[in-house]
């Protein structure tokens, strides 16, 4: 099975996970350059973090506009697994794949720490390594992340399982002090209805060896590893 | 060249931590203010040729395609007299 | 006419003298505005030239130490770690977000035009107090600038260091480091070569920001010159041009076609064309026609002279400029061919047609050998010392919520830190650590300087900075690779500023020798002055270490039951510069705390090898606060207390003791250790236990003190942001 | 309640990186246009019980000490018909 990860003008975190999918967990992973229109023979796509075009109109906003995006959009409807992460997170909703916006924290700084959060979904391609309602420990780093979608949609997310993760602390409550951003609901991560495409602000490819300080984000990684092959 | 101003604003609904950050620094300096709204503003320059009606149809389409997002923002057009 | 205008360009009647009498006539308006650049003390280092001569900068691992725009050191046969400190003081103050931001771009560019991918940023900020002018939002925004600049870029800020004085109510001074790694062959260099070559400008067009910056940093502000004069001089920054340009630029490096390059800082264009012509020994003709500008009317001395940010110069091969432009359009960066290498040494400028410059690549600089003259420190103030332990904890309390001790996760939260999952230490220790990956080496580094201690005596202050570099290195197991340097003085022409500096380089000169650590690069910012008052002397000290294992301990407790001892032996009445006369006293006087260096070595040594074989939990040196600072920073993280029981008089516990470190370790080490200390020659003393209680104590020779982490926590983590009244 | 509209630019002779990015983005989007100014936009409420005069007094000085940086952005002050 093969990985790409797309690379925007302002990406960097693209490095980080071409590491993880390509050393780490051994996938066949290439960057695909955002000019291309192209993304054949890709069983997972992967927006990296960073900061495309700068962020100077929203975050994301640009990006979502590139000429690959069509071809993500085609990949994401065909099934295939499409995760951003961060920037990427942002990007997708920008370009509609997945629900919502995601706006400048409440506290208008950038927040660069480590969260904890609920999974709350247990069975997409991203997450089924992990326990349902497990705790799990993850850098942010990231200065628009406050997620926000109307009522309605909310109430669609919610009944459709559409919520991955939750911010909570350490005991797995969603208390107003862990939710780093301010975003609506605890939002940190949520899925397209057919759970083939995540956004998530968290970052776990910075979690997924001892030395950097938890392994946490392993997991997304390796359950991919695990459907994609099967 | 004809000149478009292009305002957005975060729509109503949501909240606008901006906005309420200048009022509490200026309610600091003194000044009595009852609200504060902080949008973005853009100044686009654009060939003579279009016709009116094509201006603002053309800045209509920047704006729902890129300059603000529906979802969060509204916005207005506003053509500038031709200098 | 020309005349006239020298002193616009920031030239002396006697340097204007020196000047018509190389060129053998009247310089043009252009070659005036290119010589007070190039002759300017930020670019010539005209008034420090023959002080920094005495550094030492060679060594076994030592790959560039000198003539390029940072220095070089080798990690292994493979592999070299470029790095520099450099100073944005003046800008930050006039416009302190955009000024933060582009000293983080100007360091930036200086290591990716050696060749290097950049993995690391620090900070070393120096404000004014809370109660000076617009000091807070100065913090606020300096902070922010920094962060959205290489936040942006993706490079992490590691670490830093912040200092709070009055000196700097009206100065403060904003350091930037940056360190990136390439392979021995991968060095790039600054010398133009090869007849025929191009010279090819990539990045953000030309505009007016910065005019006379070079200038500008060479001159000290004054009620006169502000608003007006200082108008044109701020920059404004585009990270992700940078961060396009960093892509770019190392992408066009690994083709070989590229033969030189140098980043557009100071003095821009200028300083650019003729520094990398004289480095290389050949001439120019560049052609102003070409440049990319960002508004029709710029004047030629205008384009010659902008700082406009994200910008370089390339010498590239004369067949290849189409490949290599090709690369900077693939990543939408700009580029332009401005003009030609020649061999006849001389720089010529082209504007509309006809030459309006030229002259000599090289036109030797004035050297000044400033007048100096020491100064006595004022007296050291009497101590007050605290009666009871109700007094003791009151001052700890004071202490431990000053800037220079609270918790600076307000700044660093602010940064990403982690961004290319190399950051094995993150900032909150004593240095920094980065693995490299596929690698089995790993990189500290870390910045000090104490400026009252510089105050007190320039040249035991700098010693002093240097030997807290090289013991942070040690907490982390790393061994001191190189140094670099950015000094940040007041006006030269002060025969007693002048002395500082000449103390002080004398300092980093013993300190790096004794210790066997080449000096690789450096900065000297001066006229950091307001009107009469001038900074302190602000050397700081980036230091850079390798360490062999992954291994490492946390300077934290980690729980309760282990033993604290102190490596090194603690000294009574080190009070001199230290945060009990500052924050206590409210006055300095004194000497500085003893540096003995020789020992130092030995216990580093110590150190390194008792985290190698695995016999202490954490380790912590002491510095600024003493030894019960440190050991309550020790206690914070875990929230693990303590019981300690020290035979010395309460105030001491405020003593800044130089060389000492607070290692714990399981009881059923604590033999072996001090076993160990003992044989090596290394003093080691038994201070007490860690304790699962919210609860420390120390018992000292008149009294006891005792109170709860927790509350002295929270003073901790809130006083940054308190202290300057901060969201 | 009185309205003010504050529009704040950079200055023509700054570099404005927002504006310079989004004029990219448009034309590849297909838009014709020459260039593209990026600036902020805030409309603040204020009591009614000041005259004309004193409120552009109260907006200038708000500018000058917190919404715009004279040295590298000029601003505009535009008082609303009172609704
Ligand atoms: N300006 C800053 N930027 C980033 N990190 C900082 C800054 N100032 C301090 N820190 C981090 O906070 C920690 C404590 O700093 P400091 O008290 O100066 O340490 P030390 O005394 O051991 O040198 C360090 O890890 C340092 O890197
Ligand atoms: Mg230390």
């Amino acid at each position: 099975m093969r990985a790409a990860v797309v690379v925007f003008p302002g990406s960097n975190c693209d490095h980080d996970l071409f590491w993880v999918l390509n050393d780490i967990v051994g996938l066949n992973t290439a960057y695909v350059w955002h000019e291309d229109t192209k993304l054949v023979d890709f069983d997972l796509i992967v927006l990296p973090g960073g900061f495309s075009y700068g962020d100077y109109l929203r975050s994301g906003a640009i990006a979502a506009r590139s000429p690959i995006m069509d071809a993500v959009r085609d990949a994401a409807e065909k099934g295939r697994a499409v995760i951003g992460i961060c920037n990427g997170f942002q990007i997708l909703t920008e370009a509609g794949l997945l629900p919502g916006a995601l706006l400048p924290n409440i506290n208008l700084r950038f927040i660069s720490t480590w969260v904890y959060m609920r999974v709350e979904n247990n069975s997409t391609v991203f997450t089924h390594k992990y326990r349902k309602g497990e705790i799990i420990r993850m850098p942010i780093a990231h200065a628009e992340g406050r997620y926000y979608v109307d009522n309605g949609a909310l109430t669609e997310l919610q009944r459709n399982g559409q919520i991955v993760f939750r911010y909570s602390d350490a005991e797995g409550n969603s208390v107003d002090y862990c939710n780093p951003n301010g975003s609506i609901d605890f939002i940190a991560g949520i899925c397209n209805r057919a759970g083939n495409v995540l956004g998530l602000m968290p970052h776990p490819e910075r979690c997924c060896e001892r030395s950097l300080g938890g392994v946490d984000g392993l997991r997304v990684f390796t359950s991919l590893v695990q459907c994609l092959s099967s | 060249m004809v000149k478009v101003e292009i305002k957005v604003y975060p729509k109503k609904e949501v909240l606008d931590p901006v906005g309420e950050t200048i009022k509490k620094a200026l309610r600091r300096l003194g000044v009595d203010v009852e609200s504060v709204r902080a949008g973005k503003l853009f100044t686009i320059e654009m060939p003579e040729k279009l016709s009116k009606e094509e201006l603002y149809l053309e800045a209509d389409r920047m704006c729902k395609e890129l300059l603000a997002n529906p979802l969060i923002e509204e916005y207005e057009v506003i053509l500038c007299e031709q200098q | 006419m020309a005349k006239k205008r020298f002193r616009d360009f920031g030239l002396s009647e006697n340097e204007y003298t020196s000047l018509v009498a190389k060129l053998g006539r009247e310089p043009t308006n252009v070659e005036l505005a290119i010589i007070g650049a190039l002759w300017s003390e930020h670019c010539s280092y005209k008034s420090s030239k023959i002080y920094l001569s005495s550094m030492p900068r060679t060594g076994e691992r030592v790959v560039v130490s000198e003539g390029e725009n940072a220095g070089a050191v080798e990690l292994d046969d493979e592999l070299v770690a470029i790095f520099k400190v450099e100073s944005h003081n003046h800008p930050s103050y006039i416009e302190p977000y955009q000024g933060a931001a582009t000293g983080v771009g100007g360091i930036l560019r200086d290591i990716f035009t050696m060749g290097a991918r950049p993995i690391a940023l620090m900070d070393q900020l120096f404000f004014g107090e809370s109660k000076a002018p617009k000091m807070s939002h100065l913090v606020s925004r300096v902070v922010k600038g920094i962060g959205d600049y290489g936040n942006r870029v993706g490079v992490p800020t590691v670490g830093g260091m912040v200092y709070v004085h009055r000196c700097y109510n009206f100065n403060i001074l904003v350091n930037v480091f940056a360190l990136g790694i390439t392979s021995k062959r991968g060095i790039f260099s600054s010398k133009a070569k090869g007849l025929g070559n191009y010279l090819l400008y990539v990045g953000n067009s030309t505009g007016l920001d910065g005019v006379k910056g070079a200038i500008m940093a060479s001159d000290r502000f004054s009620s006169e010159n502000s608003r007006d004069d200082i108008l044109p001089t701020v920059q404004i920054g585009d990270p992700f041009v940078e961060k396009l340009l960093i892509e770019a630029t190392l992408e066009a490096l690994s083709t070989g076609y590229v033969v030189a390059l140098q980043d557009m800082g100071a003095a821009g264009l200028s300083s650019s064309s003729y520094e990398m012509a004289a480095k290389g020994d050949v001439g120019f003709v560049l052609d102003l026609d070409r440049v990319p500008l960002r508004e029709e009317n710029l004047t030629p001395e205008a384009i010659m002279l902008s700082e406009t940010q994200e910008r370089m110069l390339l010498v590239v091969m004369k067949d290849k400029v189409e490949e290599v432009k090709n690369i900077f359009n693939k990543w939408g960066v700009p580029s332009a061919v401005v003009g030609k290498i020649t061999d006849d040494r001389m720089g010529k400028v082209l504007y509309k047609g006809s030459e309006i410059a030229n002259i000599p690549v090289y036109l030797e600089p004035p050297v000044y050998k400033r007048a100096v003259e020491p100064y006595v420190p004022p007296q050291k103030p009497s101590l007050f010392p605290p009666k009871n332990g109700k007094e003791v904890e009151e001052i700890a309390s004071t202490l431990v919520s000053t800037p220079e001790i609270a918790n600076k996760e307000w700044i660093f939260s602010q940064y990403d830190y982690m961004v290319r999952t190399n950051t094995v230490i993150p900032p909150g220790s004593d240095a920094a650590l980065l693995r490299i990956k596929k690698k089995d080496v790993s990189l500290a580094i870390t910045s000090d300087v104490n400026p009252a201690y510089c105050f007190l005596d320039p040249f035991i202050g700098t010693l002093q900075a240097i030997a807290e570099a090289a013991r942070n290195l040690a907490s982390v197991g790393a061994e001191p690779l190189g140094v670099t340097n950015c000094l940040n003085f007041g006006n030269p022409e002060d025969p007693k500023v002048m002395w500082q500096f000449a103390r002080a380089v004398d300092g980093i000169s013993t300190g790096c020798k004794t210790l066997g650590i080449p000096v690789v690069s450096g900065n000297v910012s001066f006229y950091n002055q307001t009107d009469e008052n001038s900074v302190y002397p602000t050397p700081t000290i980036v230091m850079v270490g390798i360490k062999k294992d992954g291994y490492t301990v946390p300077n934290f407790f980690r729980k309760g039951g282990e033993k604290i001892v102190a490596i090194g032996a603690l000294r009574q009445e080190e009070f001199g510069g230290s945060l009990y006369q500052r924050y206590i006293l409210n006055k300095e006087g004194g000497r500085p705390p003893t540096v003995d260096l020789k020992s130092e070595i030995k216990i580093n040594d110590f150190v390194r090898f008792v985290i190698k074989k695995r016999l202490i939990t954490s380790v912590h040196d002491i510095s600024e606060g003493g030894l019960l600072l440190a050991l309550l920073e020790m206690s914070f993280p875990q929230s693990v207390g303590f019981t300690v029981a020290v035979e010395i008089p309460a105030v001491s516990l405020f003593s800044e003791s130089q060389g000492v470190f607070i290692v714990t370790c399981e009881d059923t080490n604590l033999d072996r250790l001090c076993y160990l200390a003992d044989s090596l020659n290394v003093h080691c003393s038994v201070l007490g236990d860690t304790v699962d209680q919210d609860l420390w104590t120390v018992e000292y020779a008149e009294g006891v003190v005792s109170s709860r982490v927790s509350s002295f926590s929270k003073l901790w983590n809130e006083g940054f942001s308190r202290y300057f009244a901060l969201e």
